[in-house]
């Protein structure tokens, strides 16, 4: 913690950013903080309740967070590997921020969570962490936690309905997707949704109805999933904004398992590696093509 | 609101036996927008596009489709019709109910049901479309040719020939390749020189080549049409235009020592040197690496000492005072609107060390150390009047001719063990070639060729090569060697006679490997100057197989020759004319005009995730900087150039915030046939 | 220094002065070796031919029982042995359910087997110590380095230097000043798998080999193999008979060259067992011999 | 082995033992011009490549396959890396489970015999071995001149050495033999 | 018996070249299949697909060249990427894939393109209407 703030102060003294993004605490459990003044470094924290991932703040889409100047973001082993998704796709450029890598030991599902870090609190993206020890900041303080306790396991999940008949999965979607509301709370929080203009506000024509209607809703979120295959970073921060509940990252976690044993490819936090979007290899699979 | 037209062809009986024509004209009559709807015997007829013509006119219609046959067989003449009536071409699409519909369907209802459907959904997708320009790319009618070999010189002199200007760039001093070193050529036995030497001078006097010997590429940038290349001018020390080839030089250099690359180092040369006495241009380079000054100089440098002229011999002996020290590399830019590559091939070599990882060599012929082990170029060399031996073949250990000859084909080819799957194509028809030559050239000898399968699949080869074993004696035996060693004076070749199923010994005075045949040294480094893709091996990739072969996925960039795969002289020469035809159709008009069929950005929407730029095969998307009043990037977005897009939609199917439309098959367009066919 | 030591069958016996001469070279060179305990036989030259999974096994048994004694690695002079033992080892490696079987079999766990070194290797990684131990350079005794097969192949599975021109038996007896001739027969097979049963043949195949090294004005033949050795050794007269010029070619383990050259006694290493006598060479040597002997008692 | 599937019975047996495919023999013939054994053999090693392809049984019955010394420098030197040598072994190892005694008399004793003594020592006795195999060839006179010297240079051990873990070596080759019987059954 | 509506996005050189092909030999197929011409299979987004089905298709097919004869000699790769994941996720979600045919049909193959217009018809006539959008009748 101290490390932290220590860090964080010599960087706003410095200098040489002119915001820290981190988290605090509040009544409401910890939220996001922008400190800017070497004197409230303090407020800066980092526990199992620091669930946000905040490399969405580097999204260029956030014009308003980039007026506020140059910034140090703190990120998780995890997080990281939305920002390098960020780099690889040219959306930032690694010289225009900092990141401060926190070592970390699991999180919470909820930010808001009390009581101990355990297999039924613990966020299932924990589960088979392998970057607790950031790679890509400049930046990594604090000590390395103790192996967070397994918990649930989304593959598990996909496992679990992909063991249903075909029309009760179909149900369960659309059971599910029929609570969407169209907020797109799925989208604002997503550090790797990037666009200008999102495709369900063009026009012409009507790729997707904007209505909150299973069709339109259906499309959305193929598209959504598909648009994030091979770049989701896992945070399943969409999960959680979602105000209806919906399991929507369950559909990024699928994609990401098709795309690691088709394409033989995993998202990791180095912005050098070769994504496979608008890549191919010749000998890919094809059993499904007559 | 649209003004579309609908013609109903019945293709006499084709269409009409099935369809009912007229039933679909008028169903499709009352369609919204659809101003008139008839149906017509003939439309593709004179009188058929004349009704189209007139309804234009007369309706003023903004969209016409055509209900008839394929758009692949008729869709560019009603496009015509329709622009000869003032309507833009790209206002015209075709439905096809032929093909699709009346051929594959019994006379049925459903049958003018779906050609309806079909007819509708045209309309609505021609509702869509817009007015389309014929995209036009200024060109530069210049070719750049890389590789003065056989192939390169046939590219230039077609080229040339049909009035176009030329450059040649050749990293040797002189023109003429590898043929420039061949003895006779088969199926013919004619001498090499002979029918090459007059061709290289043709191309270095033609009044549209422009040649740069000891020069090499060392950028390309633009695209089809419109290309600048920057060209390496190599240090001469010789200034050709001043020099007289009186060769002067060349007999007072004392470095003497230079294996000589021509003679395929049979011989030594001095430092200054023309590589052969028909070399062209006939005039002599300084080789830096044995020259005595230059020697002295890299040395002097390496010490942080003053440079002091050494020798210099040859420019005191220049009565043309040709010769300068101070001149180093020279880089030139020149405009090109196509590209030949012709850069030929190199041997394999049997030698312990390999230029790759992937390739080993052949530790079971001693790795090639022993001097009477020669590969198939060494032997050209011995057997070439011009050679080190003027023709008579010697083994080079002592001179004396070999009474016993082995020829090994298949040295690293088709040797996956050492590295090279492929079979090289030549070996079979120049070892015939040899063994021929060896007994015209030693009487009673004895000429032994080991051989795993004969490819003589060019005109009059297979002959040759029956030739060789019928009537010049060659003994052809099918199996691989295991090993050569020498043992009493002789070199001991240990084969197989794999058809007698016999192990066979032969104690050979000369041993003569068809070493396999691999794309020039740095031929990828150059490949990456050109974005253009190669194999493993380093062979050029072409853009089809079949119905592309001389051209690459870069458009304007085309293949000639061994840059692409093992070739002879023949198909060297055929394909060299190939590029030649490619390239002058391409500079047969000031401007190319391509189908607008192209993707466009829509910027204001672009995010610059590139995800269209890392699918795109043709490397058409290019980066644009949106900059504000003061200059200052604000973000970056793609741009797609029109002159190297083809049309086939990947980006903007890649593309996740859909900024990106494939003109001739907007989403607009494919939405409304989606649309209609659904329903 | 501390290795693995494997000393196989034939090293108790017919081969009685190559583990002499190893033992006494290395107890000069004070390289303490440990013997595998209990080990079995390798299995060559029968069982892999008749029986891939026993030609794996019996090796394997070895390779566990080292791998408890927490060797490291394992010497294993005679090339046979070597060839079972890495080929045993490189096999289980590069198939896991053949690892899985054979563990069963011997109801003994199978980890990361040693590292199984020849004798060649094993004295070019000692040469620092050896050279500075050269008392009296075999002053250019002229020896035909004979690999034969089993030390050279399967490639992938000795790694040695090259597969068709290999060095390293060269430069063991070049540093200890002896002078290697080039010849062709280094890596042909001795066919000492058949010694008894077609004597003939290999009579045959050995005769080719001697008359190659004395064509090459070898005065010795030095070898790193048992079988090699009893058979171009034991066999040399009924190779060598009717042949015209065929004068008694001696051959040496390479560990009893390296001994000479350090001076040590002749016949603590065993030279006396050899069939065709080494007592020439010897006096060709003599001096240095005499020297030796002065300092071994 | 992608292709286990095709071919005759014993084509498809050596690539499941070997994970070979010897389809991709070319029939170059290197591996017979380099074979020490070559003149010796009525069947050369390129030659019985062909047979394997062709899945040709009586290559089992065929002494050829005995001949060969394992020398390995067909399998060093193939070009298309088939490694004739130990498909070879495999050939064997098939012709000892479906027809025994099909070896030459003398190898077939020498194999035995050796393969008796590890059973019996754990280790080689070596002159149990040559005893075993000149009982089992009939070779009785061979080499007598050979014997003696051995004896005067210490090379003959007159008592066996036993080792302690001969139960494991027992296993071992029980182990192998049943996997023989039973791979036999397979085969038919 | 159920007609079901079938729509194919196939691209312009191997496939609806084929399908020309089908016609010129006449081969019978089930009139239940209307192509939309693309360039390329590489144009096609699987939203093409998505739309068609809520506009009311039962069922889809997607051609084009085989690997190796794409006339963009790419498109085709970076198409059976975005269908392998389609595909996954149509399953994923329950939707029936069996309702989407992917084939790579070459402009020599008429027949095998006979074959996949009436092979899909008699599948999707098999599984009877698309019902993916409960109350879909709401908007439609």
């Amino acid at each position: 913690m101290n490390a932290l703030r220590d860090l964080a102060r010599q960087l706003l003294e410095a200098g040489e950013v002119k915001v820290v993004i981190g988290y605090e605490d509040s009544r409401r459990g910890v939220r996001p903080a922008f400190v800017s003044d070497p004197a409230d470094v303090d407020r800066l924290i980092f526990d199992a309740r620091c669930v946000h991932n905040l490399a969405t703040y580097l999204n260029p889409r956030r014009g308003h967070v980039k007026r506020l100047g140059r910034a140090a973001v703190v990120v998780k082993g995890c997080d990281a590997r939305a920002v390098a998704g960020l780099l690889r796709e040219q959306q930032i450029a690694r010289e225009d921020f900092v990141l401060i890598g926190v070592r970390c030991g699991g999180v919470f599902d909820t930010p808001d969570a009390t009581g101990p870090l355990d297999a039924a609190s613990i966020a299932p993206r924990c589960h088979g962490c392998t970057v607790r020890e950031p790679s890509l900041p400049e930046h990594v303080v604090g000590d390395l936690p103790p192996e967070p306790p397994v918990g649930r396991d989304l593959d598990a999940e996909v496992a679990r309905l992909m063991a249903m008949p075909a029309a009760e999965r179909l149900a369960f979607w659309n059971r599910e997707l029929a609570k969407c509301v169209r907020c797109y709370a799925c989208r604002q929080v997503c550090p790797l949704c990037v666009c200008e203009r999102c495709i369900v506000d063009k026009t012409q024509p009507r790729w997707i109805e904007p209505s909150a209607h299973t069709r339109g809703n259906l499309a959305w979120h193929l598209t959504r999933a598909q648009h994030l295959a091979g770049r989701c970073s896992g945070c399943s921060e969409c999960e959680r904004a979602c105000p209806e509940g919906i399991p929507i990252h369950l559909l990024n976690h699928f994609l990401a398992g098709v795309v690691r044993d088709a394409f033989d490819h995993v998202v990791g936090d180095d912005p050098d590696a070769p994504a496979p979007v608008g890549a191919f290899r010749k000998d890919d699979a094809e059993e499904f093509i007559v | 609101m649209a003004r579309i037209g609908v013609f109903v062809c019945h293709c006499g009986e084709n269409i009409a036996r099935t369809v009912d024509c007229a039933a679909v004209a008028g169903s499709v009559a009352d369609h919204p927008s659809v101003v008139c709807s008839v149906d017509y015997k003939y439309m593709c007829s004179d009188p058929g596009q004349n009704l189209v013509k007139d309804a234009i006119t007369e309706h003023g219609l903004d969209g016409v489709v055509v209900a008839a046959c394929s758009p692949h067989m008729h869709l560019k003449t009603f496009r015509r019709a329709a622009s000869n009536a003032g309507l833009n071409a790209y206002l015209v699409e075709m439905a096809n109910i032929r093909e699709q519909c009346a051929w594959i369907h019994p006379r049925t209802p459903e049958t003018t049901v779906k050609a309806t459907d079909l007819v509708r959904a045209m309309v609505e997708k021609v509702k869509q479309n817009v007015p389309l320009e014929p995209i036009r790319i200024p060109v530069t009618p210049t070719a750049l040719v890389i590789g003065g070999g056989i192939a390169g010189i046939q590219a230039a002199l077609d080229i040339a020939e049909a009035g176009r200007d030329v450059i040649i760039v050749e990293k040797e001093p002189s023109l003429g390749g590898h043929m420039s070193q061949l003895s006779e050529t088969f199926p013919t036995l004619d001498c090499s020189q002979c029918i090459l030497t007059p061709r290289m001078v043709d191309a270095y006097q033609h009044p549209r080549i422009k040649l740069y010997t000891y020069s090499e590429v060392e950028k390309l940038e633009g695209y089809i049409g419109n290309f600048e290349v920057t060209i390496r001018k190599k240090g001469r020390s010789v200034d050709i235009d001043t020099c007289t080839g009186c060769g002067a030089c060349m007999e007072v250099c004392p470095s003497k020592k230079a294996l000589d690359e021509f003679d395929m180092g049979l011989r030594t040369r001095t430092a200054v040197y023309t590589p052969f006495p028909q070399a062209v241009p006939n005039k002599p380079v300084i080789d830096r690496e044995h020259c005595l000054h230059y020697k002295a100089e890299a040395r002097a440098i390496a010490r942080g000492k003053p440079v002091k002229a050494v020798c210099q011999k040859c420019a005191k002996a220049c009565a043309a005072d040709a010769i300068s020290f101070d001149g180093g590399d020279e880089l030139i830019k020149e405009k090109v609107g196509a590209v030949v590559v012709a850069t030929g091939f190199q041997l394999y070599s049997v030698a312990k060390d390999q230029p790759e990882p992937y390739l080993e060599g052949y530790g079971e012929y001693g790795y090639g150390a022993d001097p009477d082990i020669v590969d198939g170029l060494q032997f050209e060399r011995l057997a070439s009047a011009s050679g080190p031996t003027g023709g008579k073949i010697l083994c080079p250990s002592n001179g004396q001719a070999p009474k016993t000859i082995v020829f090994i084909q298949c040295t690293g080819s088709r040797d996956p063990a050492k590295g090279i799957e492929y079979c090289s194509g030549v070996c079979c028809m120049y070892t015939a070639k040899h063994a021929m030559l060896y007994q015209h050239s030693v009487h009673g000898g004895r000429a032994v060729v080991f051989y795993m399968d004969i490819r003589a699949t060019g005109k009059g080869y297979d002959a040759f090569t029956r030739r060789a074993a019928e009537e010049s004696g060659a003994e052809y035996v099918r199996g691989r060697v295991s090993a050569i060693y020498r043992a009493d004076g002789k070199l001991v070749v240990k084969g197989v006679d794999t058809l007698g199923g016999e192990p066979m010994t032969v104690q050979a005075d000369m041993v003569v490997l068809a070493t396999a045949i691999r794309p020039q040294p740095g031929i990828k480094e150059l490949a990456q100057k050109l974005s253009i893709s190669y194999d493993q091996h380093g062979f050029l990739n072409e853009a089809h197989p079949k119905l592309r072969p001389v051209e690459t996925n870069t458009a304007g960039i085309f293949l000639a020759g061994c840059s692409q795969a093992p070739r002879d002289i023949p198909d060297s020469v055929a394909m060299a004319s190939a590029t030649a035809a490619k390239v002058l159709a391409l500079f047969s008009r000031s401007e190319m005009e391509r189908e607008p069929q192209v993707a466009k950005v829509d910027q204001a929407t672009c995010s610059g995730c590139f995800h269209c730029e890392r699918a795109c095969a043709y490397g058409a998307v290019e980066h644009l900087e949106v900059k504000d009043r003061r200059g200052n990037v604000l973000r970056v977005v793609a741009q797609i150039n029109p002159g190297v897009c083809q049309g086939c939609g990947t980006c903007a199917a890649n593309c996740p915030s859909k900024s990106i439309e494939l003109d001739g098959f907007t989403d607009a367009q494919v939405f409304a046939s989606i649309q209609a066919l659904s329903l | 220094m501390r290795f693995g030591y494997y000393p196989g069958c034939s090293l108790h016996a017919t081969a009685r002065e190559f583990s002499e001469s190893l033992l006494t070279l290395v107890k000069a060179l004070d390289v303490q070796l440990d013997e595998v305990e209990d080990w079995a036989c390798c299995g060559a030259s029968s069982a892999h031919a008749t029986n891939h999974l026993l030609g794996v096994a019996l090796p394997a048994r070895t390779l566990a029982i080292a791998e408890g004694q927490g060797l490291d690695n394992i010497v294993a002079p005679c090339a046979a042995c070597y060839g079972r033992l890495a080929g045993a080892a490189h096999e289980i490696e590069g198939d896991a359910a053949l690892k899985g079987q054979v563990a069963e079999i011997l109801k003994r766990p199978l980890g990361t087997p040693p590292e199984i070194i020849n004798v060649v290797g094993f004295l070019q990684s000692l040469l620092p110590e050896i050279q500075p131990r050269v008392v009296k350079p075999l002053d250019g005794l002229k020896v035909a380095c004979y690999y034969g097969c089993l030390l050279l192949r399967p490639h992938k599975v000795t790694r040695f230097d090259d597969r068709e021109q290999p060095e390293s038996m060269e430069q063991v007896c070049a540093a200890v000043g002896a002078t290697p001739v080039a010849w062709n027969k280094r890596i042909e097979c001795c066919g000492a798998g058949f010694s008894l049963s077609r004597t003939g043949s290999v009579i045959r195949m050995g005769r080719e080999i001697l008359d190659d090294a004395r064509a090459a004005g070898a005065e010795a033949v030095v070898v790193g193999c048992p079988m090699c050795h009893s058979n171009l050794d034991m066999r040399q007269p009924a190779m060598n008979r009717g042949q015209a010029g065929a004068g008694a070619l001696p051959v040496l383990y390479i560990t009893e060259l390296v001994g000479l050259a350090m001076g040590l006694d002749p016949k603590a290493m065993g030279l006396q067992r050899h069939y065709v006598s080494t007592q020439p060479l010897l006096d060709r040597l003599s001096t240095a011999v005499a020297v030796a002997e002065g300092e071994v008692s | 082995m992608s292709h286990s599937e095709h071919g005759p019975p014993l084509t498809r047996e050596i690539r499941a033992r070997t994970g070979i495919d010897p389809a991709r023999c070319y029939q170059c013939g290197k591996c017979t011009a380099g074979c020490p054994m070559a003149d010796e053999m009525p069947t050369r090693i390129q030659q019985i490549m062909r047979k394997i392809q062709q899945g040709r049984e009586e290559l089992l019955e065929d002494p050829s396959i005995w001949l060969c010394l394992s020398c390995e420098q067909c399998s060093s030197r193939c070009p298309q890396q088939v490694e004739p040598a130990r498909l070879v072994d495999a050939l064997r190892e098939l012709a000892m489970e479906r027809a025994p005694g099909t070896a030459p008399r003398r190898i077939g004793a020498f194999h035995t015999a050796f393969l008796e003594q590890i059973k019996l020592n754990g280790r080689l006795y070596e002159f149990g071995l040559v005893l075993g195999y000149k009982l089992r060839s009939g070779a009785l006179l061979d080499d007598v001149e050979s014997a003696p010297g051995m004896m005067a240079r210490g090379k003959l051990a007159l008592v066996p050495t036993r080792i302690d873990g001969l139960d494991d070596v027992r296993r071992i080759f029980e182990a192998c033999e049943r996997r023989d019987s039973s791979s036999e059954e397979e085969a038919k | 018996m159920f007609e079901p509506r079938i729509v194919a996005f196939v691209c312009n050189w191997c496939t609806y070249t084929g399908a020309d092909l089908a016609g010129t030999s006449r081969l019978p197929m089930a009139t239940n299949v209307r192509i939309v011409r693309l360039p390329c299979t590489g144009r096609i987004d699987p939203l093409f697909i998505v739309k068609a089905f809520e506009r009311g298709a039962d069922g889809v097919i997607v051609s084009g060249c085989h690997p190796g004869d794409c006339h963009y000699s790419e498109g085709n790769y970076h198409a059976r990427r975005r269908f392998r994941l389609f595909k996954e996720l149509m399953d994923f979600t329950g939707i029936d894939s069996d309702r989407v045919t992917f084939s790579w049909v070459s402009a020599s193959q008429g027949q095998k393109w006979a074959d996949v217009v009436n092979g899909t018809t008699e599948r999707i006539r098999a599984l009877g209407p698309f019902e993916g959008y409960p109350g879909s009748e709401e908007v439609a």
